[in-house]
């Protein structure tokens, strides 16, 4: 466990000192946010309705950004070909990686997104549901972004391929996440289960993703 | 290698005039505070509220104008490769995206009281969001790119597409907002702004550039220094 | 200790690098790797490490740790030297010294003379002196088997003692080297294994 | 200005927020100021090569 400590420690002193991979998803959620009504249309009733499944978008494209970056520098530099070889098996590092990338950018735009729902007229009383939601999601969204990277660690220009192989694995947790959401508005029927399963989800590729990645990376190693 | 042309006349010069900055920036906020909120009556229509005016205008004439600063510098570091340009264009923006986003903030609790919603996609505050994204990006260039010299090249080029964008900008959301909005009830100029109100507001924007100058000045020397710093550490490192 | 390879054969991308390569390094014992570029020295030692996995043989470790891979006990050092330019010296030794389970930072960082640069960030070193911080890590956790590739390369006169002193101690205290090099590395009595005489 | 006016608060918060952020900047530039000078200051005592020939290397072998 120390040595995972280890890893995870040194990827967020990275992360707070580039400081470029939070900020950009940041400014990348932005942007998404403020593409909407430019394209949309301004009218305040019209946005309110959309925003829980913007916002929902906005995250999983922002934290599938933030991801190509995690074990790209590892690869080139060659810490990843000795991390294999380290005392720890592969899949743990993979779920240390991805648990560090969660905390420094998964997390913190799940609870900025709904902060910024006020910019799409968010109803008030869907801001707490919609947290709860998204930071259950981005469990899951921040593994399957892992996995993405590590798909594509070795190619050079894997931005656009990674995207079409893990978007497509978003829709469940988009689903969920947008329906657990409406919170209160959809009754205590669509709201639990919602919730459970978005949790469901997430343990799921809590399990599959590292051992996914890990062979992934092997892969590429070779 | 980054050679600096004069950076010690640069340092000169700040700290011959950062105390008269400092002072004059005082003065004109006291002035400029008393005269907004003292002295100018409350509009017939929007009462109190119309005071956010003073410090919601100034910030977003300086979100403009310091990246308008940021191109220009970027041009001249371009013309006559001066490397202090490059410095100035890249102490200058976090205090403009602070402002731009000092511009929202207000904004938005300006125009709460009168449309009801924390945020409104109005023609000013949609292309004052744009901008801030602006600042944004051209900040993320200089953390991405490690090596100062090639960070300065790519951020010159930022800076000034950026700045060519913002007219474009500009005109393209006014022209979208005027799709769906017939007349935006708020507009930032407004009716002939009545002397009582202008003259606060006159000092106020000057009270924020005299800001924007010492913290301008000062960011520089910092940079300056940590520049140097860097070399000295590589010089340290190298003979050891 | 002793680590063998029987028959071993290699292949990248389709191509057959080398193919039936026997060798056996007992504990306190080198094996230089010659030959020329693109000969599979340093697919081989990706082989032992456990990167690459051998078309065909395998390889016997005696004594060690039994239930480790031969790769979980060696350390690599290979052209690229793993270390992140955002942290310092010692910060990157400090990130190794946890991932492998414990390791000594000062001695690593003395044994490569590099104790003076411990708080600078790495990004500000020369070549020679990340090839230096690469090697400390090799002080930095004892692990049995040590495989280099080109370790000299950029070193200057006074490292290449240091990094000999470092190999001999490494022998006497029964450790196995398998090294690439083209340089002579100084050490007595080492076997030598020319890759261009296994003709493919 | 009459402070029993409607709206009143939205004036307070912008100018609150206002001095939040404007007091920020100056104390982030003050910092980062500080932290500079103080890394200059602790390698030139630390016998930065600047002041002294460059072969003298620190601990000789």
């Amino acid at each position: 466990m120390k040595i995972l400590a280890a890893l995870i420690r040194r990827d967020l002193t990275l992360a707070w000192r580039q400081g470029g991979g939070v900020g950009t998803a940041a400014g990348f959620f932005l942007t998404v946010v403020v593409l909407l009504p430019l394209g949309i249309g301004p009218d305040q009733v019209l946005l309110q309705r959309i925003a829980p499944g913007a916002l929902w978008i906005a995250l999983l494209l922002s934290v599938l950004l933030s991801a190509d970056s995690i074990y790209q520098t590892d690869f080139e530099d060659g810490s990843l070909e000795l991390m294999t070889m380290g005392p720890a098996p592969l899949e743990m590092v993979v779920l240390a990686k991805a648990f560090a990338h969660w905390l420094a950018a998964g997390l913190p735009l799940a609870i900025l997104a709904p902060m910024l729902g006020f910019l799409l007229n968010l109803a008030p009383e869907l801001v707490l549901p919609l947290t709860v939601a998204m930071v259950i999601g981005s469990v899951s969204l921040s593994l399957l972004a892992s996995l993405g990277a590590a798909v594509i660690v070795g190619l050079r220009r894997g931005g656009v391929l990674v995207s079409l192989l893990i978007l497509p694995l978003y829709v469940p947790v988009l689903i969920f996440g947008v329906s657990a959401s409406r919170g209160a508005l959809a009754g205590p029927d669509i709201f639990a289960p919602s919730l459970l399963i978005l949790l469901a989800i997430s343990l799921v590729a809590l399990v599959s993703v590292p051992v996914a990645s890990a062979a992934a990376i092997r892969a590429y190693l070779k | 290698m980054q050679k600096f042309a004069n950076p010690t006349r640069f340092l000169r010069l700040q700290s011959a005039i950062q105390p008269w900055v400092v002072a004059a920036t005082i003065v004109l906020f006291a002035a400029g505070l008393y005269s907004g909120l003292v002295m100018a009556p409350p509009d017939y229509q929007q009462g109190e509220t119309v005071r956010i005016m003073f410090v919601h205008v100034p910030a977003a004439w300086l979100a403009l104008m310091i990246y308008s600063i940021m191109a220009l510098s970027s041009a001249v570091a371009i013309v006559f490769r001066h490397p202090l340009a490059d410095l100035a264009a890249k102490t200058a923006a976090p205090i403009g995206a602070a402002f731009t986003f000092l511009a929202l903030a207000t904004g938005s609790l300006w125009g709460k009281p009168m449309w009801g919603a924390w945020w409104v996609w109005d023609a000013g505050l949609t292309s004052m969001f744009v901008l801030f994204l602006l600042y944004l990006g051209y900040i993320a260039v200089w953390q991405a790119i490690e090596d100062p010299a090639r960070g300065a090249l790519i951020a010159r080029i930022v800076a000034l597409v950026g700045f060519i964008n913002i007219p474009i900008i500009k005109f393209s959301v006014d022209w979208w907002n005027s799709l769906h909005q017939p007349a935006s009830v708020f507009r930032i100029d407004g009716p002939a702004i009545h002397s009582s109100i202008l003259i606060p507001l006159l000092i106020m924007a000057t009270a924020y550039t005299m800001l924007f100058l010492a913290l301008h000045l000062s960011a520089m020397r910092a940079e300056i220094n940590a520049r140097k710093l860097r070399q000295m550490e590589l010089a340290h490192v190298g003979s050891s | 200790m002793e680590l063998t390879g029987r028959n071993l054969a290699c292949e990248r991308g389709g191509r057959q690098v080398f193919a039936a390569l026997n060798f056996t390094v007992a504990a306190g014992h080198a094996l230089i790797l010659r030959g020329p570029n693109g000969a599979g020295k340093t697919s081989l030692l990706r082989m032992i490490a456990g990167l690459i996995e051998p078309a065909e043989g395998e390889f016997v470790l005696q004594g060690g740790h039994q239930d480790l891979e031969p790769g979980q006990q060696a350390h690599l050092v290979a052209h690229q030297e793993a270390l992140k330019p955002a942290l310092t010296v010692e910060e990157n030794l400090q990130f190794w010294a946890g991932f492998l389970g414990g390791g000594d930072i000062e001695r690593a960082l003395e044994a490569l003379n590099l104790t003076a640069l411990a708080g600078f960030s790495a990004g500000l070193l020369s070549a020679g002196q990340k090839r230096r911080l690469a090697l400390a890590r090799l002080a930095l956790v004892p692990r049995a088997i040590w495989l280099l590739d080109e370790p000299s390369v950029g070193l200057d006169a006074a490292s290449q003692v240091k990094l000999q002193a470092l190999v001999h101690t490494h022998l006497e205290k029964g450790g196995i080297v398998v090294a690439a090099t083209h340089t002579e590395l100084g050490i007595r009595d080492a076997a030598t294994l020319d890759f261009s005489e296994l003709a493919a | 200005m009459s402070f029993a006016a409607e709206h009143i608060g939205f004036v307070i918060a912008s100018y609150a927020l206002s001095a939040i952020v404007i007091a920020g900047l100056i104390a982030g530039h003050i910092l980062r100021a500080h932290q500079v000078e103080r890394r200059l200051k602790r390698l030139e005592d630390a016998g930065a090569p600047r002041r002294r020939k460059a072969t003298e290397v620190p601990n000789e072998q």
